[in-house]
């Protein structure tokens, strides 16, 4: 017989006609599993936000859709509204949506082969790394943490590779090392990669990886949404930090991954507390290794509810 | 018995020389300047700022291109850009031709060619990555394997639709394989494969710009993304102004090719334009 | 030393098209000797283009068979040149009157010059020396079609095949072309196959008239034209023989195409 | 009649060799994980990926998604055909304006609409008008310049005779011009729609519309390799079903066409 | 009521092109009379074809003036029909001979039935009344000259020009074809303007023949045939007059292909 996979996404709960409705994007992966696990649970509802989660492609395509007003939220890395705010653009960042962890194993890391010879950060050096995009938190952090070992971050070759395709890339030998979160993170360890570092921990301890974004513009004309979606999303997150196996389950269905790769999957701190010291810091080393020309204007970029 | 046809050869002068050189300096710079002036009012009527004004993005392509960027980024895709032209064009006549000619082969060929032409090479790139490794012939493979279509396709159309009595009369002098290849199919194929040509040349740049935002670190396609998602608007326009430029000045090679290509070709539909 | 070289039996064509399928030829026989000139003269449409194509291999008879020198023609036989009665559409538009010209010499073993003296001989002859420059679509239609049959006559084969070639050119130099064939076949023993339109033209020219019947075609007529060898264009034309001649093919035509002509039961 | 056994024989070669070519092609993919060059795990098997594609063809969803990306495909192609016809033909036939638009159009030409996301995005949001907007631009150009080419190719004889009758404008357009760069434009046309086709995706997966590409991105980020080729093979089906679509219409349109009679003849 | 139709003033032609210029016409003077049949003979390349383009506004002349009505001509005129030497090109084979017949008509407020006849009455009169549903393209080279005939008759026009239209036919459709001439210019008033390679044919046709010397082309004789106005196939060929005409204007193309002939200072 026939099935029909895409069933419930197609009835969304439509709830009360007072309900406002919302188009929020983030990209399909496994952080967003706390905003599907929250709607699914009715927080948003609660605050009379019906939610649509809209899966742009990176923040090169979600901040221009902000700003056409198509979508009012986004759920994206803090460089992007760290660019968007040195163009001008009146982007806004309302609140914290995932942090990396502080201590033990962290959402992403460099990994590589086994038999590389690349076991810390300084072994890097001269190598190809790849990284999912150029000049954001990524490499900045893994340069910082080459610097920090004592190695030479210039002499690193970064390489932009999707973080499907890395693994696959890794073992054709067209990278050293590649900067991959989980569900790869765990997987090309568990098939004998050495974990080189988490770059993120070693060098700004809890620092941001998704941030809440919102534009001026829609702050000035709609401070009540703005407000609504703020606490909404502090409870959902306070929420999906704890019910992490509801968080995964989200994931399951969602992503359409097998539940034993969910369940070896490091979740994030899923937290709305910014922590506005961390973002300082990316911004410094981003002045520093010439990623960006000058620091952001912080005061006015974030407006934590 | 003899015919007599008087050649009388009137020299072209100096003064008229210059003037259509003028006039086709007018005809090639007068509407873009005219929509240069539009853009310019426009954007300072309503400044926008995904549509900055020509002053900005003149300074931006200054500022990014002129020096070693161009070294560096330009170069270096352009010479991907001329190796996947020529290979394109190449493929595309050679493979063109005999599929046009050997009908089974041309039976065999086109559903795989057909499911090819559909695929999206974004997803193809991982797998030609996996293949020859981030290297600039895979790239250049990239730039070949979506701009051989159309030269692929007017070839083989241009092939088959050769003049019947042309080719009667290449049959009944029994001409060589090679001669009839020569002087008749290819010719006879000529304004096609042009029309093919030309939408490959840019459809090579495309790609070109496509093989750098995959799995790349430099050159001119990775840094008009990189622009992009760093909201450098300017920049980014610039980029696009300089891939213009760049199309232009292919076209600009182009027509000479062309020109002589097609000379006859020209000279049929020109004279009686007269 | 009269040789057969063709040898047409019971020919007969169907084009197949979507729109339905036309018998352009029905029953065609006759043979030809090597060294022979025959015209064929036949109403418009009868098939005379067709038969010729069959002949030259260009085109697969529907049933019966055609051979030439003792084979079976199943493609086009080397030494054989045609000129077209599409003359405009048979020379090639990227190619100068010489390149046209030059073309099927290409892959004979020649060397530069010999080449260049059959071209010279061959535009010369057709009044087009002056010509050899240009391309094709900067002559009149008479010009081409001189340009075609300098391109066969340069050739040199040994079976020339005219369809209707001097169709586009006035009354002077048609008899000056009337005068290149007879001296091509006198003079070097070709043999040619001639369609024309012209029925003073066909016997004025050939030692053979075929009358072809109207479509579906059959051999209505096969006359032998027993005017003296030697002919010029004053004296032969003003011949008795010759008006009999004339008047009996054109009543034959005239018979062929109001379709009196009985078929013969072969 | 013995042409349409003929026919059908010649329909079952057609689909044999085709087929034929598409298993040899299946066998060499089969091959490649197979021998190792890549491993399965990011190349998966043939058989595995096409037992997957039987599984997604009973899935009402990807029915769904496949309606999505053709939406956009049809929608986007039929606005970029309509524009580069009319803009096409009517620069095309006026002299003035093919001169006065050259430097834009070959400015323009090479712009890759992958980079106009962000733009399209800004003006219409991440909704379908985006995505058709990245289609438009692309596939427009390719039937532009095609189109052009044919424009061009109108021959002068059959011109001049439209003049000389005093057609009308829309008349010679009609009967004249149109004809005349079919053949240019079905090319176009084929050209253009698998350049839509691959838009249509590209702008699913980068915009994130929904739609095929939608669902690729998702199997890529979830490392779903197989689920990756099967929407490949599917795109690559659609471009397949696509073009047997065109090709019927050529067979039908073209009827008069010379690439398409030389095929009934021989 | 002897009205000047046309007047051709200091005509000439310059063809232009990258390898050089060709003087094709050098200074031709003459002019046509409402309701005549002027025939116009001349040597192959002599600008026949160019000086009929230039009267029918389809070539601009590089000096001197076409003076059609007593209105200079600068584009095609209505109310005039062309049938081009290139018979096959101004074809379209696209259309069915009916289809190409009817496209002048158009235009034509008439209706559907009234076409129908116009059409059934011109394919009937060139003997083509069975191949209306064929393509161009899958008839005889007689027959396509007939259909281009048919489709300047239907068109009923004020002002015939034709570029040897018989030249493809055979001797008996030649007849037929000629005497519809002359019937449509008896009958209809029709003026025309016929261009031809058979001394006899423009004799037999024409009020007056116009010898063309070879190019650079000037007007070599303005010949009145003074035969009577009603003429037929047998009786008119046989007259003593005629064969005076015919001799008179053959020796006038022997000198004019010589070039023995003397420009007449103007
Ligand atoms: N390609 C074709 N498809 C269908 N029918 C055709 C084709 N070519 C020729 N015919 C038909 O075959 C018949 C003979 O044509 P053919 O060209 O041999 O005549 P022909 O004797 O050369 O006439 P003409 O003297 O007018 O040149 C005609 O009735 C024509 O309609
Ligand atoms: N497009 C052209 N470009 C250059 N020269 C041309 C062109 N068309 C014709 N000519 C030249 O002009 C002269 C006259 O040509 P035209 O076609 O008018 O002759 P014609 O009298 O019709 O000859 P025919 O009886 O052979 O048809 C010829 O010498 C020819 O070479
Ligand atoms: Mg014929
Ligand atoms: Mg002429």
């Amino acid at each position: 017989g026939c099935t029909d996979t895409g069933a419930d996404t197609a009835t969304e709960p439509s709830g009360s006609g007072e309900l406002t409705k919302i188009r929020v994007a983030s990209l399909p992966i496994a952080e967003t599993g706390a905003l599907w696990a929250a709607i699914d649970e009715g927080i948003f509802e609660d605050h009379g936000l019906d939610v649509e989660v809209v899966p742009a492609q990176g923040g090169a395509q979600a901040i221009p859709a902000l700003l056409s007003g198509d979508i009012q939220f986004a759920v994206g890395q803090p460089f992007g509204p760290f660019r968007a705010d040195l163009q001008d653009l009146g982007v806004v960042v309302v609140s914290n949506y995932a942090s990396s962890l502080p201590e033990g194993k962290d959402v992403n890391a460099v990994v590589a082969l086994a038999d590389s010879g690349i076991t810390r950060p300084s072994d890097l050096e001269g190598k190809t790394v790849s990284v999912n995009s150029l000049g954001a938190a990524g490499d900045l952090t893994i340069m910082k943490a080459v610097q920090d070992d004592g190695g030479d971050p210039a002499t690193i070759e970064f390489v932009e590779v999707g973080f499907p395709e890395a693994q696959a890339q890794l073992d054709a030998g067209n990278i050293d090392a590649a900067w991959v979160p989980d569900p790869f993170m765990s997987k090309i360890v568990a098939e004998g990669g050495t974990l080189v570092v988490h770059p993120y921990q070693v060098t700004i301890p809890g620092l941001p990886l998704l941030v809440n974004i919102a534009t001026q513009k829609l702050m000035d004309s709609d401070p009540e949404l703005v407000e609504a979606y703020s606490t909404a999303m502090a409870e959902a997150l306070d929420w999906a930090d704890a019910n992490q196996e509801a968080v995964r389950a989200a994931i399951v269905t969602n992503m359409e991954i097998p539940e034993a790769a969910a369940a070896g999957i490091t979740l994030p701190k899923f937290t709305a507390e910014l922590d506005v010291d961390a973002l300082e810091q990316l911004a410094a080393l981003g002045v520093e290794f010439g990623v960006i020309e000058s620091k952001p204007d912080l005061d006015r970029l974030i407006k934590q509810q | 018995m003899t015919l007599y046809t008087s050649t009388v050869v009137v020299p072209r002068t100096r003064s008229r020389a210059w003037k259509r050189v003028g006039e086709s300096m007018l005809f090639a710079l007068g509407l873009p300047f005219l929509l240069l002036v539009i853009w310019g009012i426009s954007s300072s009527i309503a400044p926008a700022q995904f549509f900055p004004s020509p002053l900005r993005i003149a300074q931006a392509f200054v500022n990014t291109w002129v020096g070693p960027a161009f070294v560096t980024d330009v170069l270096p895709s352009l010479a991907r850009l001329g190796l996947g032209i020529v290979l394109s064009v190449l493929v595309g006549i050679v493979a063109g031709t005999v599929i046009g000619l050997v009908r089974w082969l041309r039976e065999l060929l086109e559903p795989l060619l057909e499911f090819f032409r559909a695929i999206p090479p974004p997803v193809l790139i991982p797998v030609f990555t996996l293949l020859m490794g981030l290297t600039d012939s895979m790239k250049i493979f990239v730039i070949v394997f979506g701009a051989v279509w159309p030269v692929l396709l007017n070839t083989i159309e241009g092939v088959r639709s050769t003049d019947s009595v042309m080719k009667e009369t290449a049959q009944s002098f029994s001409l060589t394989r090679a001669e009839r290849l020569r002087f008749l199919v290819l010719p006879a194929a000529s304004p096609r494969i042009m029309a093919g040509v030309r939408q490959t040349f840019s459809v090579a740049l495309i790609l070109m710009v496509i093989s750098e935002m995959f799995v790349s670190s430099s050159g001119l396609g990775y840094k008009i993304t990189y622009f992009q998602r760093n909201y450098l608007i300017a920049e980014m326009w610039s980029g696009i102004v300089l891939l213009g430029l760049i199309g232009v000045f292919l076209a600009l090679i182009f027509s000479v090719i062309e020109k002589r290509v097609l000379r006859w070709y020209h000279g049929i539909k020109e004279v009686e334009r007269a | 030393m009269p040789e057969t070289l063709l040898k047409v039996e019971h020919l007969n064509k169907v084009y197949e098209s979507s729109t339905g399928n036309v018998e352009a030829i029905g029953d065609i026989s006759f043979t030809m000797q090597r060294g022979e000139l025959v015209c064929i003269v036949g109403p418009s449409g009868c098939g005379k283009t067709t038969l010729l194509k069959c002949i030259a291999g260009l085109l697969r008879p529907s049933a019966g068979t055609v051979e030439l020198d003792g084979k079976i023609v199943s493609g086009p036989p080397a030494n054989m040149a045609l000129v077209f009665q599409e003359y405009g559409r048979s020379l090639y538009p990227w190619l100068t009157v010489r390149g046209n010209v030059e073309l099927p010499l290409r892959h004979k073993k020649l060397s530069r010059a010999e080449k260049d003296a059959l071209i010279d001989d061959a535009l010369l002859a057709v009044g087009l020396d002056h010509a050899g420059g240009s391309f094709p679509w900067q002559l009149s239609g008479g010009m081409q079609q001189r340009v075609a049959i300098a391109r066969a006559v340069a050739y040199q084969p040994e079976v020339l095949i005219m369809d209707e070639p001097f169709a586009a050119v006035d009354a002077q130099t048609r008899a000056d072309l009337e005068d290149l064939v007879r001296s091509l076949h006198r003079e070097r023993g070709m043999s040619i196959l001639f369609v024309t339109h012209d029925i003073d033209e066909s016997v004025y020219l050939g030692e053979r008239v075929v009358v072809l019947s109207k479509s579906p075609t059959w051999v209505q007529e096969d006359l032998a034209i027993d005017l003296p060898a030697e002919r010029d264009q004053i004296t032969t034309r003003a011949m008795p023989r010759f008006t009999e001649l004339r008047t009996y093919v054109y009543e034959q035509i005239q018979r062929a195409k109001r379709g009196q002509a009985v078929r013969p039961t072969s | 009649m013995a042409r349409s056994s003929a026919q059908t024989a010649h329909a079952v070669r057609k689909f044999a060799l085709g087929a034929a070519g598409i298993a040899g092609f299946l066998l060499t993919w089969q091959l490649i994980p197979t021998l190792g060059i890549i491993s399965p795990e990011f190349l998966p098997y043939a058989t595995e990926t096409l037992a997957r594609f039987a599984l997604e063809l009973r899935d009402l969803e990807f029915w769904r998604n496949v309606g999505y990306t053709m939406t956009a495909w049809f929608l986007g192609l039929l606005v970029a055909t309509v524009a580069a016809m009319v803009l096409g033909a009517g620069i095309g036939m006026v002299p003035f304006l093919r001169r006065a638009t050259h430097t834009t159009v070959e400015f323009l030409r090479p712009i890759p609409s992958v980079a106009l996301i962000p733009l399209a995005v800004l003006i219409y949001g991440i909704q379908l008008q985006a995505a058709l907007v990245i289609v438009i631009f692309a596939s427009f150009w390719q039937v532009f310049v095609q189109v052009l080419y044919g424009v061009a190719d109108v021959d002068t004889v059959a011109r001049d005779t439209a003049r000389s009758f005093a057609l009308t404008r829309a008349e010679r357009v009609r009967f004249l011009v149109f004809p005349t760069m079919l053949p240019y434009l079905i090319t176009g046309l084929r050209l253009a729609a698998s350049v839509a086709l691959i838009l249509s995706v590209t702008a699913e997966m980068v915009i994130g519309n929904p739609g095929l590409g939608k669902v690729l991105v998702k199997y890529q980020n979830a490392g779903d390799w197989v689920g990756v080729y099967t929407i490949v093979i599917v795109t690559g089906l659609l471009g397949l079903v696509v073009n047997l679509i065109f090709r019927a219409v050529e067979r039908k349109s073209l009827a008069w066409h010379q690439s398409i009679r030389a095929e009934e003849v021989l």
